[in-house]
């Protein structure tokens, strides 16, 4: 595979941390900071969006910064997977931008200069992790979008924010430095190397247990995938302002785990490897446990975005699960699965907001009739919930589609059981919730019928994901050329 | 012969500045503060001439009084010492500009002693690092020594008493060493360090080596505060005036460390160190419960400064037992962390200083609503609390990294067990006071009106920002640090 | 018994040092400690001198020393080094005697006492 | 505690106990002690410095450097008590009214006479122990600490007021700085005319006529001043601190 230095992976993380020094400088102003926050938005959406002709083409983009212990150095490393999520990340940054100006300003909240300084930072914290091409320059900005994170998730600062937030920390922060760090220290010393190769850095000589040991140490260390039983943080975090739920918690934070056990599985422990120890099999099992029991508790959830999360913590599983499955449909359906679980997710997390914003309702219990006095919203609601579903025709489909076909391919038809019994589970959870929004008696209705939106700002972007989600569907290309290219590599077909 | 003055100059400048501070002095009490200024800024400037020369040429010698070694006292640079000489000069020049205003409040008219006792203490520990005479160090040592007793005595509550039990304890270190030195004196005939070490091996199994080497070993040790002679130094630093503890705590025990690993490698060899396997074992797990006990003790204090002063004892454990790791990884790591640990040192120091600056206070709680108060101070403790934690690209990660892979190489678990440890036990300490700064306001959370930032003056604030700085810088260029000075540093094992 | 009489000056400094090392550890009084400092330090200068010591040979300065150049005879003389050393050591304890007794002093002034046991006391009151 | 440091300093004892036994026997000629480098001063000291005394050779010269930073060490723990005890602020000065009125030193003629007597001839003795430490036992060291103990026996036989009012507290922080200067100044004059520090033939170049071995004299000389000043100087300053607790008013 040939590869071409370029300065541009670079450039697309220094964007949204150069831009937090115009934001501090205009705190003042909020039209011009919101103003810098979109244009760093879209320079970033400008170079990733450049780089992706080059990568179709098979080429990869190389950038050495500096090399900071022997044998490992500061470099990014452009390939189709790392494109593909830099790609949904920049773009859902712009949208939650915007909607960000209608949640923040519509509920009047306080430090909303920190809170856009410092999600720009955890978006370059999400872009390095895609460009990262070592286990090192992964780590260091896994670690950088955590500490980013933080202050977003306790940006109530009250005693609600600190709880969730000492938990978001013990999670993320504790296996991060508890598991992944000595994983990682043990690999170099063996190999002499962190650098992402298709076939893997281990050799295939090691013995079982110690990569047994190691392989989950990553699973479990990367808690931002939230695979059972390291979940707790993500119902926790769920107290941060909307936004962020929408974008961390949905798209950058939980994707950058499991895009992180992506890369491990594929670049260092490498498929064949994996297959031979039959370690895939194994964590097939982890995820499949958390994908019920994700699925399961949402059910029971009153909170909207608490059964959001719950929902989360099953999806992304299925991520992990297509890159457990080791075969090539499988890994194309979990990577197509960032993509189209993000605008579904994203477009579910807008609604829960918008309701927020418009009613100051959390709960489930009181949105009986809802679709009555917000119909655009719980509209964009129902596709999103079909989306995370798998329903034809939007996004979701087709990741579950490549799903399913993985499970058939690796010859594991009771993994293909457990997901399509989830998928019932999902739609048994999300359903009824637009259902009882627009078809209800009226007197179980608690709201007028008199239509009375969020502000445009809150809208605008939900209808949008929502479109994508379904536009998805029938043009996935790039990004299906995309997962498909990855997964090329890594199989070496 | 007209050499390369440098190494004398840069000890004998601010040995003579120390005479002439405490001359003008006499005549004016603002006159010493330039004078110690210039003259540690020049010691500063020769000692990075030195680490050049070093790095470029290879070992300097120089000859006091133009005398044949081991006639005469002979100073030696190489790679090791040259990099200890720019930290302690670069601790010393940053904490002289930060300490002036504290100075001025704290001990109005002692400033002309304070500076003379600052610069000799300065002194003394460069001569320590640069001496190539075993029995000259001894002397400098007791420099250092008074000097850092009556500086300590200055402070508040019980500086006396505890300053009193460091001179004791200091006392019996430095005769212990004394005592040592008259061994391998008696068995040699010799003082100079590079003679001792010709002539040592022929001398294998002779008990007066080897109690000579028990005693300078056992003396440093008292004098570092390691596990289990570290009783002294809690106390002893914590009441201790922030003037000077800025100089005290980041260099003393560095230093101390630097002497360990100068006679264990330079008077006696690698081979004769590491003979007994059972002595290094043994000293690996004083070490681990150094890092440990410090750690969890530091989780007990509510005040910040008594808090630093226990992970001041638990980074000695990372320092010996990194060396005695007994592997070129894990004594490279052990150097490294000289230079990063006296750098994180000073920067925490810094910070309790400026707190107590302007709040006179010291405890955690007083960090209570610092973010908005003092936000530059705050973000330079976070970069000094994430690389005592371990968080890349501070620079505390990589000697961490260096460290753990030496004790993967040795085998020694327990030591890596107790460094990530230790950094989880960090994480919890700090962010526990992050916390505290983010979350406690004296003032309602949801107030919009933004509290008066109220910084520290630049004269404070600006060295603090350099040291946050040089703790990613130094970070990011690990390698060259590694290739270029402390590869040259380590013993061939 | 040959062998004990060779080395008795060593056997000496040793118990003199550990008389002022247990002092030094064990004595609640802070001024029986530097007394216990000085006893140490004393039998480290005592040992060094020892070294020094030669059989048959005299102070190390040289007879004769400004006749026209002959030979001199080192085992003649003691040799001077450990006495060079102890000059500096002898100083060195004093100067820290000084400052002990300087702490001593202001600790006296902070606490009416100067055993160690009831400034603790007082500590923990507090 | 006691049991503790019982079995700290028994373990301590064999230790050394062990030690010794590889000693070689004391006053042994043949020891690596003697043979290795005291030779090499016992001999090359006239013809290289040309002081018979080899123990004033090897402090001031050889090993000069030590020696510069002993007396550094004695001007630290100077400056160190001065630090701690000196009072300046008015406010600690009015403390402690109750003086204890201890009129005993007054009266004691018989003692005050004999040590007005003897301070001159003590300093005289210092001074010939000083210039004289070429050639006998003797140097800055002994001659520094004789001078300064006149200065205290004065004190002890009469009143500080008395020392005070011969050695002002201001001259004695000049001269125990001086004496420091003097040797370290030696040194520096040594780095600018290009030779090490502390290199004294480089004092040939200024000094009228003398070759090199000379100035080697010379400057040990020089140092040995310098070296007695600031002993002398620091002891008075430690003593004077301590036994008028920083007030510089009445002593012991």
């Amino acid at each position: 595979m040939e590869s071409v230095t370029s300065i541009k992976p670079l450039l697309a993380i220094l964007t949204s941390i150069i831009v937090v020094v115009p934001i501090l400088l205009s705190r003042k102003h909020p039209n011009v900071r919101e103003g810098w926050s979109f244009l760093a938005g879209f320079v970033k959406l400008a170079i990733v969006g450049s780089m992706v002709p080059l990568v179709l083409k098979g080429t990869v983009i190389e950038y050495t910064m500096i090399e900071v212990v022997a044998g490992v150095a500061l470099k990014f490393r452009v390939d189709a997977m790392g494109l593909l999520f830099a790609l949904v990340s920049s773009t859902l940054w712009i949208v939650t931008t915007g909607y960000s100006i209608g949640y923040m300003r519509g509920l009047k909240e306080h430090s909303q200069t920190r809170y856009y300084c410092f999600f720009a930072l955890a978006l370059s914290g999400t872009i390095g992790v895609a460009f990262a091409a070592n286990l090192f320059t992964l780590y260091l900005f896994y670690e950088i979008l955590s500490l980013a994170t933080f202050p977003l998730v306790t940006h109530h600062q009250d005693a609600e924010a600190r709880a969730s937030g000492r938990k978001y920390l013990t999670f993320i922060l504790g296996s991060s430095i508890g598991l992944v760090l000595p994983a990682m220290l043990i690999i170099y010393n063996i190999t002499g190397t962190l650098e992402f190769s298709n076939s893997g850095i281990l050799s295939a000589g090691m013995s079982k247990g110690l990569m047994s040991v190691l392989f989950f140490m990553f699973i479990f260390g990367f808690a931002k995938a939230a695979v059972m039983p390291f979940h707790p943080w993500l119902p926790a975090a769920m107290v941060a302002p909307t936004p962020v739920s929408s974008l961390l918690h949905a798209v950058a934070v939980v994707k950058v785990g499991v895009f992180s056990i992506f890369r491990v599985v594929t670049g260092i422990f490498g498929i064949d490897n994996l297959r031979m120890f039959e370690l895939g099999t194994a964590l097939c099992w982890v995820a499949a446990f958390t994908i019920l029991a994700g699925s399961l508790v949402a059910l029971s959830q009153d909170s909207l975005k608490r059964r959001l999360a719950f929902s989360t913590i099953g999806q992304l599983s299925y991520i992990v699960l297509g890159a457990a499955l080791l075969s090539k449909q499988g890994m194309t359906g979990g990577m197509l699965h960032i993509l189209m679980h993000a605008f579904g997710k994203i477009t579910l997390f807008f609604c829960a907001g918008a309701i927020f914003v418009a009613t100051g309702h959390k709960y489930l219990s009181q949105m009986v009739g809802i679709g009555r006095r917000m119909p655009v919203t719980m509209t964009a609601f129902f596709i999103g919930s079909l989306s995370v579903i798998g329903f034809p025709p939007t996004g979701g489909f087709l990741s579950k589609w490549y799903l399913l076909l993985g499970t058939l391919e690796a010859d594991q038809p009771l993994m293909m059981f457990i997901l399509l019994s989830s998928t019932l589970l999902n739609a048994a959870y999300f359903l009824p919730i637009a259902y009882k929004a627009f078809f209800c008696s009226d007197e179980e209705a608690q709201f007028e019928q008199k239509i009375d939106e969020a502000p445009i700002w809150c809208v605008a972007p939900l209808v949008f994901t929502a479109t994508v989600s379904v536009g998805l569907f029938f043009f996935p290309q790039p990004f299906l050329d995309l997962a498909k290219l990855a997964v090329q590599g890594f199989t070496g077909g | 012969m007209s050499n390369l003055q440098a190494p004398i100059l840069l000890v004998t400048i601010p040995l003579l500045a120390a005479f002439f501070a405490a001359l003008g002095g006499m005549l004016h009490r603002k006159i010493s503060f330039p004078i110690a200024l210039i003259a540690i800024i020049l010691s500063f400037h020769q000692s990075i001439i030195v680490l050049l020369k070093v790095v470029n040429d290879g070992v300097i010698n120089y000859r006091i009084g133009g005398w044949m070694p081991p006639f005469g006292i002979e100073y030696v640079v190489d790679h090791l010492n040259a990099m200890v000489l720019v930290v302690i000069t670069f601790v010393s020049l940053i904490s002289i500009i930060y300490s002036k205003l504290i100075v001025e409040r704290e001990l109005p008219d002692k400033i002309p002693q304070f500076y003379t006792l600052y610069l000799l203490l300065t002194t003394g520990l460069l001569g320590i690092t640069i001496t190539g005479d075993a029995f000259n160090l001894y002397v400098l040592l007791e420099i250092s020594a008074l000097a850092t007793y009556a500086l300590l005595a200055l402070g508040k509550d019980r500086a006396l008493i505890s300053t009193f039990n460091y001179l004791i304890l200091g006392t019996i270190g430095a005769s212990l060493y004394l005592l040592g030195v008259g061994h391998l004196y008696i068995a040699t005939g010799s003082l100079n360090m590079a003679d001792l070490f010709r002539i040592l091996p022929s001398l294998s199994g002779n008990s007066a080596v080897m109690v000579g080497f028990i005693l300078i070993i056992v003396g440093v040790w008292i004098k570092m505060a390691f596990f289990p002679a570290h009783g002294w130094l809690p106390n002893a630093y914590t009441y201790a005036p922030s003037s000077s503890i800025c100089l005290i705590a980041p260099l003393m025990t560095k230093v101390s460390v630097y002497i360990m690993i100068r006679i264990m490698f330079s008077v006696f060899s690698a081979e004769f160190t590491f003979a007994n396997i059972a002595w290094q074992t043994a000293v690996v797990w004083c070490s681990v419960i150094a890092i440990i006990g410090g750690s969890l003790q530091a989780l007990a204090q509510r005040d910040f400064r008594k808090m630093l002063t226990f992970l001041v004892v638990a980074e000695v454990g990372y320092m010996v037992g990194g060396v005695w790791l007994a592997n070129e990884i894990g004594i490279s790591g052990a150097i490294l962390h000289i230079l990063n640990d006296a750098l994180m040192t000073l920067c925490l120091f810094l910070v309790a200083g400026i707190l107590i600056f302007k709040t006179q206070r010291h405890q955690l709680m007083d960090f209570r609503g610092m973010f908005r108060k003092m936000p530059v101070t705050m973000g330079a403790f976070i970069i000094g609390a994430l690389s005592m934690i371990g968080v890349p690209p501070t620079c505390g990660f990589f000697s961490k990294w260096y460290l753990i892979q030496g004790a993967i190489e040795a085998g020694r678990w327990e030591f890596m067990a107790a460094l990530i440890f230790s950094s989880l036990v960090n994480a919890v300490l700090f962010f526990r006071i992050i916390e505290i700064g983010h979350f406690q306001h004296e003032t309602d959370s949801h107030d919009h009106a933004e509290e008066k930032i109220s910084e520290a003056p630049a004269i404070m604030l600006i060295p603090l920002v350099v040291v946050a700085i040089a703790l990613v810088v130094i970070g990011l260029y690990t390698n060259d640090i590694v290739t270029n000075v402390i590869q040259h540093a380590v013993p061939v094992l | 018994m040959e062998f004990l009489l060779a080395k008795y000056n060593y056997w000496f400094y040793i118990l003199i040092m550990m008389v002022g090392f247990y002092a030094m550890i064990s004595k609640n009084n802070l001024v029986k400690k530097m007394i216990g400092v000085s006893i140490f330090q004393a039998a480290i200068i005592l040992f060094y001198v020892s070294i020094g010591a030669k059989r048959g040979a005299t102070i190390p300065i040289i007879e004769h020393g400004h006749d026209a150049v002959h030979h001199i005879d080192p085992t003649a003389y003691i040799n001077p080094l450990p006495h060079v050393l102890m000059l500096t050591a002898i100083v060195v304890s004093v100067s820290t005697l000084g400052v002990a007794l300087a702490l001593i002093s202001k600790i006296y002034a902070k606490y009416g006492t100067i055993e160690e046991d009831e400034i603790n006391e007082q500590l923990t009151d507090v | 505690m006691k049991l503790i440091g019982l079995i700290v300093v028994i373990a301590t004892g064999l230790l050394l106990l062990w030690g010794v036994t590889d000693f070689p026997d004391w006053a042994d000629p043949q020891s690596p002690a003697s043979t290795h480098l005291s030779p090499h001063f016992l001999t090359e000291s006239i013809e290289e410095t040309a002081v018979p005394n080899v123990v004033t050779s090897v402090l001031g010269d050889y090993r000069g450097f030590d020696t510069m930073l002993e007396t550094t060490v004695v001007f630290a723990a100077g400056i160190a008590v001065y630090t701690l005890l000196r009072r300046s602020r008015r406010k600690d000065l009015r403390e402690k009214p109750e003086m204890i009125e201890e009129e005993l030193p007054h009266q004691a003629l018989i003692v005050k006479t004999i040590c007005r007597l003897m301070a001159p001839f003590m300093q005289l003795y210092a001074l010939y122990v000083i210039a004289h430490g070429h050639h006998s036992p003797g140097g800055g060291f002994q001659g520094g600490v004789i001078l300064g103990a006149s200065f205290i026996l004065l004190a002890i036989g009469f009143d500080l007021k008395m020392v005070l009012k011969r050695m002002r507290e201001k001259t004695t922080l000049v001269l125990g700085i001086l004496g420091v200067l003097i040797f370290s100044g030696i040194g520096m004059v040594c780095v600018l005319l290009e030779k090490n520090f502390l290199d004294y033939s480089a004092l040939s170049a200024i000094l009228p006529a003398t070759d090199i071995i000379m100035a080697r004299s010379h400057g040990i000389l020089g140092v040995e001043i310098g070296v007695a000043l600031a002993v002398m100087a620091n002891l008075v300053l430690i003593y004077v601190n301590l036994s008028s607790d920083g007030k510089y008013e009445r002593g012991l």
